[in-house]
């Protein structure tokens, strides 16, 4: 009789779990509770509709939308050099990756060829974002363990002196907007390379206080292990990219397969997990950091000089011929790619993002399901969305 | 003539007070007729207590922003008054100010009194602590007992404020707050019975002047927590204080992550400073416990110390642990509600129920007289309540299957 | 699993705590309004019109051309093209913007319209206190507001404005030295009684900025 | 000695912490009347939840756990009051009387153990 | 004070406890009415002892004390035993069970 | 003296009725706390210092919280519509009253019950604790056992079938996924894969159902 | 202080005017924002309360989940119209005295995405807005800089007196209405109690 | 590891599933990713053999989209015979073609077992307005699930077979699909302080330009 009160939708894909028990009788009430959009740990304008037998999660709705900005309508209507800027604003995270994924599909879809300077430079600030990325959502899901903002403030610190970097060279801190159809924007101004090695070189340092102060905590061992696992083949069936796809156990990276760009110059391993659990993901991401310092060491010590825009690029005036071309990049959340389709005019008449932030949610009612309310905000916390990806 | 005796009265009292004097008001009172003499004695009393604590509020909270800023590689408050010492005034007029806020739906009356019902017992708890020497507002025979029970009635205080909210986080919260106060009620008051079995008294006075001695030529104090059960007992109390005080990592009710503020979601003004003056009350109070029953009370760690006035050491002692928690709740991230209650009763309790056979058996071996029997009654006490944490522990988390992790990885 | 993970995490926080005392790597704050980080030399905030010599009414060097108007992805720039012509500060007749808009609580600070602008009249200006209680009379700039110096340019933006100085002399230097041939060339022309006439444009392309080095 | 009768200094606490806890109340109240009007309204004396208008009530029906720990909680607490006289009293105690005590509190863990087994500290 | 004030009250409070046992429909209040009545009679106890010519011979204490544990106990089992009965039959109206009987 | 009896009194009745006769069960609960401070506060001015504050930590500090949730658990939190007594409630408040009246006859008439105050006992806790460990050893492991059947019993009563069957959320809630056909992917962790060095690396997979076909590769 | 303003305050009374400075300096000192985060914005003012910036250093690091407890809206990110009721209700369920900084240029005008279909042109359509902040993001100072404007503004208040801040009128509506979902848009697309579509100041 | 080409899989699939008729759609940019039309009436089955064939195992639906193609006049000049002035003649006349507009959803489908990709595949609706449905491949990649609600939300294709098809970023009630091409966007531009004629244009539809005092 409180099946139908509480539950809304007929509709919905999974099948309620039996409330009632074997023998007519019941305990307790389904407690139906919003969480977002206005939420401490949401990340912003999420919304999860959760559905509550005591601590536990026994339905689990997510709610888009409340970040919608009409990406992709304002790119049709406008000029692809345009939306170069608004890609910074997709993951507002991490603008660095975005516009090279923007850029490498523009550069498909055109047939540019970016020189060899500037594909350093994307490796190397790609990698960075990367870091930045990683760093922050670590900090971000200790916060939401309640860890009273100590990793998240250590984790910012380090950001900002990646940060810097960003600003010295494309002059703003978050939203670079520095990458350009067939290269980059700027060169690389006096005394960066140092600055970036300096900064590569603390990485390493702080990531062993961020272990010594987190990994092994025993809070954080218990409240991660075991949770909001996610089996290998759903994994798959679902589309999950990035770290979480790894932390799966299931070896893809874009980097390693399509070798865009010059990945396949560089050394680097591929962390793999075993249970995909948040855990897993949290040290997958560790894990991952390392390795990109290790790239960044690589590219930081082998960048070559030379030009860095494709002399054929234009900057007005861009007409790409008629057709079509999908472009992705191992984004720091996933495979972030991008589909145009051309049909002459300045503007692309179609242009798609694909949001791996969203995507990656897809099964976040799956790893919620049975398990508590409190760890339903680190299972989020561990797929690592921006919401300026997953509503656009 | 009244008025020149009365400042006279009161300068002596303040006077002896810092001095460590007994009989501080006598003077004072002196001036009063018989009959008010008690009431106004206990006024004397009370209000300086309340006073300072008050004081120690608007201070800790400061300290607190500001430990944490540092611990944060930040400064933090410090641009109000000098260092930002009128930061928490600010705060205290801003709250007093405020609009405030009744929901539509929820039990006014109770929702009134949940904060001052909340406050009152914390405030109470102060009643049966030593802070000094001469200075113990109430010594009673049974005084460790009135702790614990005005502190088991904060619990109810808590569920009128969650429940008379009518909110869904904040009934939650509250549930949640009641289970772990009461799950952790119990390891509080058994890890402190072991305190109790060797001073043999229930009354904090008595129990500090079992701690006065000193040991190896006055360099060696003989408090409790030297013991190995007592040391056992003290770190089993702390925790469990953190968790009746609702302190990370046991802020569970007031989860910010998932449950918004818990049961404070729908207070405004200063309704909702109250409850937060509670909690820090509530803190000094078991922390004040604390140093009571393990750390000595208000005795200097050294003998030749001792000729600083002695509520000097109980408020260092006592501001030290409150650092402790700070310190704490700066590093520590939270614990889920089930884990926390399963660590109440799956591991604090047993030990604490343990901790009191090591204090029998400490008893017992008093009368050990071989050479090295210290040494040897200590390892004993270590060993009995050490193995028993390993080997609990271990299987706590083994059944969890949480395990130290390798990665493979793909080239 | 015993609480060794918790005690070294306290280690941790403790170290940081001590070193806020004695480490500035450990205490980054930068308490702002008395200190400023240093502003970064390509840091951008929002656009001003660059002028030459002092007369901002004169100097600017805008065209009016309106094609950052048109390239502004969020269409925040407001421009009215001059009626006539009027000398610029070397005495050139040029059009100018009679109205030039940039509506800052619009603009996304993505720097387009200056890699666009082929007459290095815009720039980004590196000031970022501009909050400010009244929406429409604070943040709408018109072209007074937007106006600075050159000298201002090259006191924030050194070695771009010392770029863009130099590729603006070596355009002048070409022009000029073009003028001067198409002059001969005329006066040769005319000596054949031929009609050419031919304003040389600006053409070359200063989009992307050229590497530093 | 004029140390006052114990329960007198209680009630003087009582009186006074009551009067710490309701007087800034009162002030607030009173400021409110004179300067700053209270303004409710059918929104702001809504439930919150997250921004959203709230559904359904809070007073639901709860689950049983809580009340299963509140058993093992009472029992565990009435058993303090028989530990306390007995610690108190402990010093002076035979040895016997210890092991009474520790059969008492045996008797009490093994349903705490039995509990457990039955998974009843299982918060699911 | 003469005793007999004590035992007034405390035959008053039985009175109530009774009275609302006797009277409320809802189980749970039942319960809390037989709780006051045990508390009554503690405060007898009390009064007794107090009141009596050997105030040492602390049986009266000890008394309440048994009783304190005895009344907890059933309070435990009493309230289980509605909670495990409302899960029956959802309610916890006694006249209404009484009409289901099963 | 009298007055503060007086005062204790009024108020305990007061709440006691209140605890009784309100509509709201939470008030009454909130109420019974209240008359249950009443009576320590008696109790202390008897000079049973112990009790009265035993008093205060089991009734306020726990049986009042499981009259709480059981309220809540029971969902009788909310006001009902119709009356919250019985039919039969004048029966009821007559019985109560007449038991009233002959008690208090009863008291009137006996002789004990204008004894007068004897000196002031001094009854410490240490002296309980004695007199429990000595002469009251039996009741106290009678008491004991009592608790702990109490415990086993309630438990049983209260909990539900459910907890005892052990069943878990997840298996259901796997079985009830709509996607019946997810797809198998066979050779993810295909070669590259160095050391597969976890020392836990064997049981992982018991938290879902790898398929068949993975392992093989993996034992390759 | 001008000299208008000091004439107005000798008119008021000694008393009200120690006791008014004293609420703007309690007021002002004890800023508390509400956690509340829409977007890219959001970043930087996350960024601002961590060690480089501070903004604990004001007193104002106290983010609080419930809006109960907060003083001052931080509206840091882009608005949709799906988001913007909730905005609206967020700030109506907050006690008085209350304010709002529109960060960002999303906020203040709908910014870059202000043709989208599915943006609102500006938090101030609904709800009044103390200080704007452009910048997209504004970099952590430029917060900094709008607080410290913000405490400007406060200290400028008049505890009694027709110049009294909104809070303290009981006329002034402390609630505004919110904004249902329509067809296309929200309806009413704006609240015309609270925003004035200014002049249009030019010719075309 | 290199995928068939298209041409192979089109044969393949052909002779897997009887009926079915993939179309390999033509690309003529640089990128020369082709793809695969598939009909409506098969595609679950040849979405299946794709995923399940042991050379194709193409496991990962990467993205998921949708177009909108409008009505399209095709304007072409075709050489007629025609008698004119009684000669007959070649002539060029111009012909109005017209496309129907149609609403497409594209898959691009890699393999993570295999590691190659992409292979694209496309799907069209019959019409724009009423017969908008397409089956869903949800039942055969999970991770279609929210970009194919997304369509639906966006662009209005009904996916058969989804097993929860609501909106998901716009809001429940809203009346249209706002990424089509031919969508009208609520004029909310009461005020624009830099407006640029378009703008007005519209504004002046709706609103009278004096606004209220
Ligand atoms: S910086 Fe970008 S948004 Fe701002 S005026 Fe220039 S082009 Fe427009
Ligand atoms: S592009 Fe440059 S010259 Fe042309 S209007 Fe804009 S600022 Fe002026
Ligand atoms: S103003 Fe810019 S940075 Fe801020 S929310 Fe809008 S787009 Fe993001």
């Amino acid at each position: 009789m409180f099946m139908e009160t509480a539950i809304d939708t007929p509709e919905s894909k999974y099948e309620i779990l039996p409330k009632t028990l074997s023998n007519g009788e019941m305990d307790g009430e389904l407690l139906e509770v919003a969480m977002g959009p206005q939420h401490p740990s949401t990340h912003g304008v999420f919304r999860m509709d959760v559905v509550l037998d005591g601590e536990k999660v026994v339905k689990l709705k997510p709610v888009f939308g409340y970040l919608h900005r009409n990406h992709e309508k304002i790119a049709e209507n406008t000029t692809y050099l345009a939306s170069m800027p608004y890609t910074d604003r997709l993951d507002y995270l991490c603008s660095m990756t975005n516009n090279w994924a923007y850029a490498l599909s523009v550069e498909k879809l055109a047939g540019l060829q970016p020189p060899e300077r500037a594909e350093y430079i994307r490796i190397i600030t790609g990698e960075l974002t990367r870091l930045v990325n990683h760093t922050c959502l670590v900090g971000f899901l200790l916060q939401d363990m309640g860890a009273l903002g100590t990793p998240l403030m250590y984790a910012f610190r380090e950001r900002e002196m990646i940060l810097d970097l960003f600003e010295s060279l494309s002059g703003s801190r978050m939203m670079c907007n520095y990458m350009r159809f067939g290269g980059c924007r700027v060169d690389l101004p006096a005394g960066w390379l140092e600055q970036a090695k300096r900064a590569v070189d603390s990485y390493s340092g702080f990531l062993d206080e961020f272990e010594k102060l987190l990994t092994e905590n025993e809070i954080l061992v218990a409240r991660t292990q075991g949770i909001g696992v996610l089996p290998p083949d759903l994994a798959v069936n679902a589309s999950i990219t990035g770290p979480m796809l790894r932390a799966s156990g299931v070896n893809y990276d874009i980097r390693k397969v399509d070798k865009y760009g010059i990945y396949d110059r560089f050394e680097f391993r591929v962390p793999l997990g075993d249970h995909g659990d948040v855990y897993d993901r949290y040290m997958i991401r560790l894990l991952e950091m390392r390795e990109s310092v290790k790239i960044l060491n690589q590219a930081l010590r082998d960048i070559p000089a030379g030009p860095i825009v494709d002399p054929k690029a234009k900057l007005r005036g861009f007409r790409p011929k008629v057709g079509e071309a999908y472009g992705r990049i191992e984004g720091p959340k996933g495979e972030l790619g991008f589909y145009l389709i051309s049909d002459g005019t300045p503007n692309p008449y179609r242009y798609r993002v694909r949001p791996p932030s969203l995507i990656n949610l897809t099964v976040l009612e799956d790893m919620c399901l049975g398990q508590d309310v409190a760890d339903v905000v680190i299972i989020l916390g561990s797929v690592d969305i921006v919401l300026g990806e997953v509503d656009r | 003539m009244i008025i020149g005796e009365f400042f006279r009265g009161l300068f002596l009292m303040i006077w002896r007070v810092a001095t460590d004097q007994p009989e501080a008001k006598a003077d004072l009172l002196a001036v009063f007729p018989p009959s008010a003499r008690p009431v106004i004695s206990a006024v004397l009393t009370v209000s300086p207590i309340i006073g300072i604590f008050a004081t120690l509020f608007a201070l800790t909270t400061l300290l607190e922003r500001k430990g944490l800023g540092r611990i944060q590689n930040r400064l933090g408050p410090n641009r109000v008054g000098p260092f930002g010492i009128l930061q928490p005034v600010a705060d205290g007029l801003k709250m007093l100010t405020k609009e405030d806020i009744i929901p539509r739906s929820a039990d006014a009356l109770v929702h009134f009194l949940a904060p001052v019902v909340l406050a009152v017992p914390t405030i109470l708890a102060f009643a049966v602590l030593p802070y000094g020497r001469n200075l113990v507002p109430v010594d009673m025979d049974a005084g460790i007992l009135f702790f614990f029970a005005v502190g088991a009635s904060t619990e109810l205080a808590i569920f009128m404020a969650g429940w008379s909210s009518r909110n869904k986080y904040s009934l939650l919260g509250a549930m949640r707050a009641i289970a772990q106060m009461i799950s952790y009620e119990i390891p509080l008051i058994i890890s402190s019975v072991s305190v109790i079995m060797i001073a043999g008294s229930l009354s904090p006075v008595e129990i500090i002047a079992q701690q006065g001695r000193y040991l190896a030529g006055g360099f060696v104090p003989h408090w409790f927590v030297l013991t190995p059960w007592g040391l056992a007992g003290f770190i089993m109390f702390l925790i469990a204080s953190l968790a009746e005080s609702n302190r990370s990592p046991f802020d569970i009710p007031e989860a910010e992550s998932e449950l918004i503020a818990g049961h404070l979601t729908e207070y405004s003004g200063f309704k909702y400073a109250l409850f937060f003056m509670a909690e820090y009350f509530g803190m000094f109070a078991v922390s004040g416990l604390a140093v009571t029953l393990f750390l000595g009370g208000w005795h200097a760690p050294f003998e030749f110390l001792e000729i600083v006035p002695s509520y000097v050491w109980f408020f260092a002692k006592l501001m030290g642990l409150v650092c402790l928690f700070i310190w704490v709740r700066g590093t520590v991230p939270r614990l889920r509600v089930d884990q926390l209650l399963n660590f109440a009763w799956k591991f604090m309790l047993p030990l604490s129920l343990l901790n009191l056979v090591v204090a029998a058996v400490w008893h017992f071996t008093a009368a050990w007289e071989f050479p090295g029997a210290g040494l040897g009654r200590w390892l004993l006490g270590a060993v009995m309540i050490g193995v028993p944490y390993v080997w609990l522990g271990r299987a706590l988390s083994g059944s969890k299957k949480i395990t130290q992790r390798t990665y493979r990885f793909a080239d | 699993m015993l609480g060794e993970g918790i005690i070294k995490g306290m280690v941790e926080t403790a170290r940081n705590f001590v070193g806020s005392y004695s480490d500035p790597e450990r205490l980054t704050t930068v308490e702002y309004p008395e200190d400023k980080i240093p502003a970064k030399e390509n840091a951008r905030n929002f656009p001003f019109l660059v002028y030459d010599g002092d007369d901002a009414a004169r100097g600017l060097r805008c065209v009016a051309c309106q094609i950052c108007e048109k390239e502004c992805p969020p269409k925040c720039i407001y421009i009215v093209k001059s009626k006539d012509k009027k000398p610029d500060y070397i005495g050139k007749p040029q059009f100018y913007p009679a109205v030039f808009d940039i509506d800052v609580s619009v603009c996304m600070s993505c720097q387009i319209c200056v890699e666009v602008c082929p007459f290095e009249a815009i720039k980004m200006d590196t000031e970022f206190e501009l909050s400010n209680p009244d929406r429409f009379g604070g943040l709408l700039q018109d072209k007074h507001r937007l106006a600075k110096s050159n000298e201002y340019y090259h006191k924030i933006h050194e070695t771009e404005a010392a770029e863009v100085d130099a590729r603006l002399a070596a355009e002048k230097a070409k022009a000029e030295a073009k003028a001067r041939a198409d002059a001969e060339a005329k006066a040769a022309a005319a000596a054949k009684a031929a009609t050419a006439a031919a304003t040389p444009k600006p053409a070359p392309n200063p989009t992307t900025v050229a590497p530093a080095k | 000695m004029n140390q006052p009768d114990p329960y007198l200094v209680i009630v003087v606490f009582l009186v006074a912490a009551t009067l710490f806890a309701v007087a800034p109340l009162l002030l607030a109240w009173i400021w409110a009347r004179t300067f700053s009007p209270r303004k409710p309204g059918p929104d702001k004396n809504a439930i919150y939840e997250c921004g959203l208008e709230s559904k359904g009530d809070a007073w639901v029906q709860f689950r049983s756990e809580y009340y299963l720990y509140g058993i093992i909680f009472l029992i565990f607490d009435v058993e303090t009051i028989f530990l306390l006289p007995f610690a108190v009293a402990f010093t002076k105690l035979p040895v016997g009387a210890f092991i009474a005590m520790m059969v008492f509190l045996l008797l009490l863990v093994e349903g705490l153990v039995w509990a457990w087994r039955k998974g009843v500290l299982k918060w699911s | 004070m003469p005793l007999h004030y004590y035992l007034i009250f405390s035959a008053l409070l039985f009175a109530v406890g009774l009275a609302g046992a006797l009277t409320r429909r809802n189980a749970i209040l039942v319960l809390v009415g037989i709780e006051l009545m045990l508390n009554a009679a503690n405060l007898n106890f009390i009064a007794f002892w107090r009141y009596s010519p050997d105030p040492n011979a602390i049986q009266g204490i000890l008394f309440v004390i048994f009783s304190i544990a005895i009344a907890a106990a059933e309070a435990a089992v009493g309230l289980a035993l509605i909670i495990s009965i409302y899960r029956h039959y959802k309610t916890t109206n006694l006249e209404k069970m009484d009409s289901l009987k099963g | 003296m009298q007055a503060a009896f007086a005062i204790i009194a009024a108020l305990t009745l007061v709440s006691a009725i209140a605890a009784m006769s309100l509509r709201n069960l939470v008030h009454c609960a909130l109420c019974l706390a209240v008359a249950f401070a009443g009576l320590a506060a008696m109790y202390l001015q008897l000079d049973a210092q112990f009790v009265g504050f035993a008093q205060v930590l089991v009734y306020i500090g726990a049986v009042a919280i499981l009259v709480v949730f059981a309220i809540l658990l029971t969902r009788s939190g909310q006001p009902v519509p119709h009356s919250v007594v019985s039919r039969s409630w004048i029966a009821g408040v007559a019985i109560a009253v007449l038991v009233f009246c002959v008690l208090t006859r009863v008291i009137l008439s006996s002789s004990v019950s204008q004894r007068s105050l004897p000196a002031k006992p001094s009854p410490t806790v240490r002296e309980i604790g004695n007199q429990l460990m000595t002469w009251y050893v039996l009741p106290l492991q009678v008491i004991g056992l009592l608790l702990t059947a109490a415990t086993i019993g309630a438990v049983i009563i209260a909990m539900n079938e459910r907890k005892s069957a052990g069943g878990d959320h997840r298996v259901t809630a796997d079985q009830g996924h709509g996607h019946g056909h997810l797809a198998a992917p066979t050779g993810l962790n295909e070669g590259n894969a160095t050391s597969i060095a976890s020392e836990t690396g064997s049981e992982s997979p018991a938290h879902y159902p790898q398929p068949e076909r993975e392992r093989e590769v993996l034992a390759k | 202080m001008n000299e208008g303003l000091r004439s107005e305050l000798s008119k008021q009374g000694i008393f009200t005017t120690t006791l008014g400075d004293l609420y703007n300096w309690g007021r002002k000192n004890s800023v508390w924002p509400l956690q509340f985060g829409l977007a890219c914005c959001a970043i930087e003012m996350i960024a601002t309360t961590m060690a480089r910036y501070d903004l604990a250093r004001f007193g104002a690091e106290v983010f609080r989940p419930s809006p109960r407890q907060a003083d001052l809206m931080i509206v840091a990110g882009t608005v949709t119209k799906k988001m913007a009721p909730q905005v609206v209700r967020l700030y109506n369920q907050m006690p008085e005295p209350k304010y709002v900084i529109a960060m960002g240029a999303c906020a203040i005008s709908g910014g870059p995405f202000k043709q989208g279909y599915n943006v609102l042109k500006g938090i101030d359509r609904f709800i009044p807005v103390d200080v704007h902040i452009p910048g997209c993001p504004p970099r952590p100072e430029a917060l900094i800089h709008a607080f410290m404007t913000l405490q400007k503004k406060i200290e400028t208040q008049q505890l009694t007196g027709v110049n009294r801040p909104r809070h303290l009128d009981a006329e002034a509506p402390s609630e505004f209405p919110v904004p249902k979902f329509g067809g296309h848009d929200l309806e009413p697309p704006n609240n015309p109690a609270v925003w004035h579509a200014p002049k249009l100041v030019r010719e075309p | 590891m290199v995928m068939e080409t298209l041409e192979q899989i089109k044969a393949r699939i052909e002779n897997a599933i009887s009926g079915a008729k993939p179309e390999i759609i033509p690309n003529e940019s640089p990128s020369a990713q082709r793809s695969l039309l598939l009909d409506p009436a098969h595609a679950v089955e040849v979405a299946k053999f794709l995923r399940d064939d042991s050379q194709l195992r193409l496991d990962y639906c990467s993205n998921v989209t949708g177009v909108d193609w409008l009505d399209l006049i095709i304007k072409e000049k075709v050489k007629v015979k025609k008698v004119v002035e009684g000669v007959e003649k070649e002539v060029e006349e111009p012909v109005e073609r017209k496309r129907p507009g149609y609403l497409e959803a594209v898959y691009h489908l890699y393999s993570m077992a295999l590691k190659h990709g992409p292979l694209i595949i496309r799907l069209r609706t019959e019409n724009r307005a009423d017969k908008n449905h397409v089956p869903s491949l949800t039942p055969v990649w999970r991770g279609a699930e929210f970009q194919e609600r997304e369509i639906y939300d966006l662009y209005g294709i009904i996916f058969d077979g989804h097993p929860d098809l609501r909106r998901i970023l716009m809001w429940e009630g809203f009346a249209d699909h706002p990424m089509r091409k031919d969508y009208v966007e609520p004029d909310d531009y009461e005020y624009e302080p830099t407006p640029h004629d378009e703008v007005l244009e519209k504004t002046k539809q709706h609103h009278s330009p004096e606004p209220k005092p």
